[in-house]
């Protein structure tokens, strides 16, 4: 099993969503981060202008069977493009075990629902 | 509010004509605090209905949208309202910078800040139908005409002594003449401006929550807070046993169809969506405080009962039709709230006045006089909203950039977020 | 306020009472306007001090208690409280739907919506000590009958002209009648629903903090604001020199004993629990409003000032007591700020009372029959609500499921979320 | 106020007086409760212009501040603000406990509730330029004794009947002697204190933006609505048509320059900093109204717009100066508000005002009056605010240590957080 | 060591957290989530009822020795299970290195406080 | 590639923003967390005393090249550390696999921006 984490931003998650359900992922979580990168916002308060490079983002965690990294990987990179800076990253590792709460199913299993 | 200019048999009048007028002009000027407190209730209803991205831009547009009305009103505006009729009651002869030191049953100046306050809610309004997509700059532009031309037009026709009253057109404190004027003409910008991105995917309607609904809770109760003076306020005068009892009736019977809304909206929500829905019993509310406003004065408290659970009522399917059906994208149900149920109160009081509703017995007569002027007003600000919008719509002022509609107003426009 | 109606030597007294009249009117209206104001103040108290899955849940049970109170109170419950006294003095002859427009001291359409909007009050501190656990369904069906019996039938024993203040019962604003009646009722309530799953654990009770105490100050703020309706209001009257003094006496103890109860709180709980907490001040506030309410037209301001910093101490001990040694979950701590804070506050009118407390050598009589008002209301109130609660849970109407409680009412109950 | 106590030819001046002495004082008790409201106003600024974790200590200083004001100032600060002036005009007699059932133009139970709101304005200004980093402790002593000492001397010096008002100094509802007083008390602090940790780097300034600008902007909505009662009810008067006249005037001034500074602000930034910012569009709002303050009685409409607009210009400018280039920090702009934009308005009644103004004729002897005013409150509110703070920080009670100024407030000095 | 994210629900938390501590895990790290994936929540707004498939829930990491893997993920079964659906996750990957800032003690020793 | 997660005290934060900032890493991710652990602070609600052993803290996430991974460890506890209980912790894990969504480009090319 792989785990992929993916930075994308904010304004992208729902058509990173959908792109993920196209593609039978199903499964994942998801939570807001705040990224800092080369991606900059200027901002003004009270007459202090000042950039930001601390930026809202969406941070999706995703574990999969091995099968699917691939094509886990494409529909996200697909989906979130723009091709200005701040696009994000998409970061893979390995994830040793895994468990299904509900049922105590183990490994590749618990991951999907078996029909 | 003869009875003041009257007195009481056998009295000298100087005597109580100064006092009657001291006790009119500080229940006008309470009236007009209450009234310009309806301002953070609009702000906090449609910040609250809207999302976080977009909190700084509403609340930026509301503050404005007040503050350029309240200087135009008083520059130009209040004197096309109110201003001698001229080409035959379609408009009042306009004068600049108000100043008068005069009295007629409370203060000019009394009059003026009550009017003013009417006039930017009219303004106010229109935004909420429009919010979450919009260019800040074309608020600041539409507030400006709205409260220069477009509400003091109709405002003549009515309140300001031209054509639709003297027809008998009987709108007490504003169903159609405040609430539906700034509702049609955000009908004509939602409609011009278009729906929110993500807001209609394959043609369904998708729901789109609100980021604070108990911000919004704050401000629909602030809004019945202040709906008291606006209604109240109406009778224009508070001294004299008619006066004393107009606004008592008159301040009952706005709360009853307020309750009478929410709790319709409420069991209809319930009964038609298996369950009682927050968001729309706030608005149903709102349906019975606006369905309410035309009649005040001359409806029943069990009259006002029935009007306020009907327009709860009203409010979810309207809520409904134009969402769903219709496809038109009101973030915060303005025209339903102040459209739909304006034009709705504005027309029952053609049944359920107690001088000559058909209820009754008074006939059709005041009914089709009702009819006549939600028509004429309903056009006029549907048509001079849409002559404006679509102006902006040709120059590129009307609607951000995709990129900036995703991101959020805030920092697009405003270069500052609201909460940090 | 007899002084209305007789009149300054040698004056025609028609003009004098037509003027007069309008006064009142315009004073008990813009108090009405002000205590109906109190309802969002109780609902950003409410949700404040309790959870976020929860706040949909509590905003709307405050909208509905309301609303459905308006409407109940306006149908029959005014006359059940008002009407000619019947079985020697326990109840009002009821008539349904109130539609005077006669005048006596000031519109009869204003004492009903000044009534109502206190009926609503006590109807709405019910809910605060079950919030958290009560179904939707159980806030609508107790709104509905605490308007409708419960609050008329002690309010007709006093206010009402009957048996207790034929007594000499003295409860000016309704520190008993108002308060009390609502907190016993929710004592009740709280007793027979039991505590919040999680709030004792192995016998001891466990902080179950408020999300958003910034909502909660705001909202006592608008209380406070709304008392000085409240209780200068219910002098029911402005005109003469005797109302004059009355009303600016009251606003002003009524401010001195709010700020006595949260300096008091602050102070208490910093010394108690080494640091000043701001829900105990906020809440210490609110005590010391409570206990001046019984007595703000007989109490010196220096007297308003020692009850409400004993009313600020009280309240600590009191949440306390409720919570820890007798473990009756109240979240709001609605029992000890309207029930204990107003049953001491009735009580000590009888020492503090310049006309006949104890203090100002009027002997123990006054006290004693102070005492017999808050038993008796007291008694009343807590049966009649624990009966009402009882039928409830008997009926599974009561309290929600463990998953809903665990999961939030708001998602459950209503299907909507309040942050987005 | 003269026309309440003379009368209307030929008419028996008792009844007149009665009559009129009520509306007196409903309008003064009214405007008086819309002052305690802006306590809210201000919490809601406070807190919203700050961080979230440092929300629970501002909420509980306001909350204090009020309290402990509303009881000094009754004890003892009234009396030396309006006692017989003794040591020549510098300061009044004092007395303890005040409890008089006397009438003037109205209850002087009124005056004293009247005149602690003001006080307690003076007190909450203070606390805002000093937020995020002050001790408890020291908020609960400065509030002390400005109410106790710093803004009743100055106040006897003017409204007290003191040698300013003898010498012909105007400031009608209190620019210089509320809003300043605060505000330079305020300076004071900040300069003592020193900025929070991490306000300059590099000598750089560095924004810190509030954590809550919807709250922020229902503060200002709501200080805007309590400013009719500042202002207005600076009449101290409501009968009789001089008083008619005089508090519609007052209200519709109030109103413009609020809006003027509202407008200006949003311009003046978008074009400095190339976007329209809702954080000074706020502020400039706030500036408008506290500009007017000292004049509304004596500037016409237009005046008014003009002194607005120039408030709201100069509101930005002053921002970015303490800010960027006397490196003062003020979280919430408190200086510019209060003390720059109320000299500033305080000195263009010598301009502006239609009696003696620069513009109308009068020369530049009320300018040169003006001036010595401003200047005289401002040493005297600043001096004895420098010693005050000096005294706090040489005594160690001034400033929170650097681990709980960077953890918070909240937890450390109170144990409670606001958001849960 | 090793590291354990568990995805549970929100109202299992506070026994999640007590298990925890009654098996001697005292130190962990967590935040709240959305999660999607089969259980729904039905939701309606202003009339338009909808599905949603996101729902709140917290995502505990706990890093552990591997000694105490098998015990901590027990414990979390056994507390956050009640058998329908939604009842989240566990994952379990490796970790490398690990310091306390404190001390700056590296690897198992930073884990525990050895008494 | 290594992945840095440090999870540490809200009051440091800007201090080890800055320091990473000198130190050269540009790029990272950081969300609100809640600490349990050794570190407490007391509360008191409405009268009830109570300890709370959670406590907020920010967690960054930080993916490097390896070489990286020492001075980035190093720079983290430099400017978090207090040395009172609370300070927090490293922890270091293997990414297998990194995408800038931007370019698609992989690998270590992914983390910088070659000049
Ligand atoms: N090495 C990294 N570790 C953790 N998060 C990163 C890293 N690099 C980028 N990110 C996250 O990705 C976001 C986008 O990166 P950025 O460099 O701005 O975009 P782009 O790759 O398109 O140039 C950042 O805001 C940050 O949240
Ligand atoms: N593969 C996954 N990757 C990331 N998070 C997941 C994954 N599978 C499940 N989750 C998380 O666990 C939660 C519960 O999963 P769900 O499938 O609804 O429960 P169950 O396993 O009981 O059927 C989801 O809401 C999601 O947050
Ligand atoms: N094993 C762990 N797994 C996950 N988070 C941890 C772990 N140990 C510590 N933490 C996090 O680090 C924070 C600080 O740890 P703590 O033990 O209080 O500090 P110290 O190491 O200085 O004694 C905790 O609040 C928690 O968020």
């Amino acid at each position: 099993m792989k785990k992929i984490e993916a930075i994308i931003r904010k304004s992208k998650f729902d058509e990173v969503k959908d792109t993920l359900h196209e593609t039978g992922i199903d499964f994942f979580s998801f939570w807001e981060v705040t990224g800092v990168g080369k991606a900059r916002e200027s901002r003004v308060y009270r007459g202090i202008a000042y950039d930001t490079s601390t930026i809202e983002r969406v941070m999706l965690s995703i574990i999969v069977r091995d099968i699917n990294l691939e094509k886990t990987v494409r529909a996200i990179i697909k989906a979130s493009k723009t091709g200005e800076v701040g696009d994000g990253k998409i970061f893979v590792s390995n994830i040793e075990e895994s468990y299904r709460i509900r049922t105590g199913e183990q490994g590749d299993e618990s991951l999907y629902i078996k029909e | 509010m003869e009875e003041t200019t009257t007195t009481l048999a056998g009295i000298p009048p100087e005597l109580y004509n100064d006092l009657a007028i001291s006790i009119n002009n500080i229940w006008v000027l309470v009236a007009a605090f209450l009234v310009m407190f309806m301002q953070p209730g609009f702000a906090m209803v449609e910040a609250g209905f809207t999302r976080k991205k977009n909190t700084a831009n509403i609340l930026m547009k509301n503050l404005m949208d007040f503050s350029i009305g309240a200087l135009i009103y008083w520059v130009i505006g209040y004197s096309i309202m109110y201003g001698d009729s001229i080409f035959g009651g379609l408009i009042g002869k306009p004068f600049l910078f108000f100043n008068s030191d005069g009295i007629g049953d409370y203060a000019d100046k009394t009059d003026i800040l009550f009017q003013t306050v009417f006039a930017a809610t009219a303004a106010t309004i229109v935004s909420g139908a429009m919010a979450e997509r919009t260019k800040f700059q074309a608020y600041l532009i539409f507030s400006f005409f709205v409260t220069l031309i477009i509400y003091p037009i109709s405002g003549h026709w009515t309140w300001g002594g031209g054509w639709l009253s003297e027809l008998g057109f009987m709108d007490f404190a504003g169903s159609t003449i405040v609430h539906s004027v700034g509702a049609w003409v955000g009908l004509a910008g939602a409609i011009t401006i278009g729906p929110r991105l993500g807001k209609y995917i394959k043609g369904k309607a998708v729901a789109i929550p609100g980021h604070n609904l108990a911000m919004g809770a704050l401000g629909v109760f602030i809004l019945w807070f202040g709906w008291f003076g606006f209604n109240a306020g109406s009778q224009l005068g508070a001294a004299g046993s008619e006066n004393t009892v107009a606004i008592a009736h008159i301040a009952l019977v706005t709360n009853l169809s307020a309750a009478g809304g929410a709790v319709a909206a409420m069991l209809f929500a319930a009964f038609r969506y298996k369950r009682p829905s927050l968001s729309l019993s706030l608005n149903g509310a709102l349906a019975g405080l606006v369905a309410i406003t035309a009649g005040a004065d001359v409806i029943a408290p069990g009259g006002a009962v029935v009007i306020g659970l009907l327009a709860g009522a009203l409010l979810v399917l309207s809520v409904e039709f134009f969402d769903q059906k219709l496809k038109i994208d009101d973030p915060v149900g303005a025209i339903s709230v102040h459209g739909i149920c304006g034009a709705f109160g504005t027309l029952l009081v053609g049944v359920f006045s107690v001088e000559n509703g058909l209820l009754y017995g008074g006939g059709f007569t005041q009914l089709g006089i009702q009819a006549i002027g939600v028509l004429a007003i309903g056009a006029w600000a549907f048509f001079a909203g849409l002559l404006l919008f679509k102006i902006l719509k040709a120059t590129n002022t009307l609607r951000v950039s995709k990129r900036i509609e995703e991101e959020g107003l805030d920092v697009y426009e405003h270069g500052e977020s609201v909460y940090n």
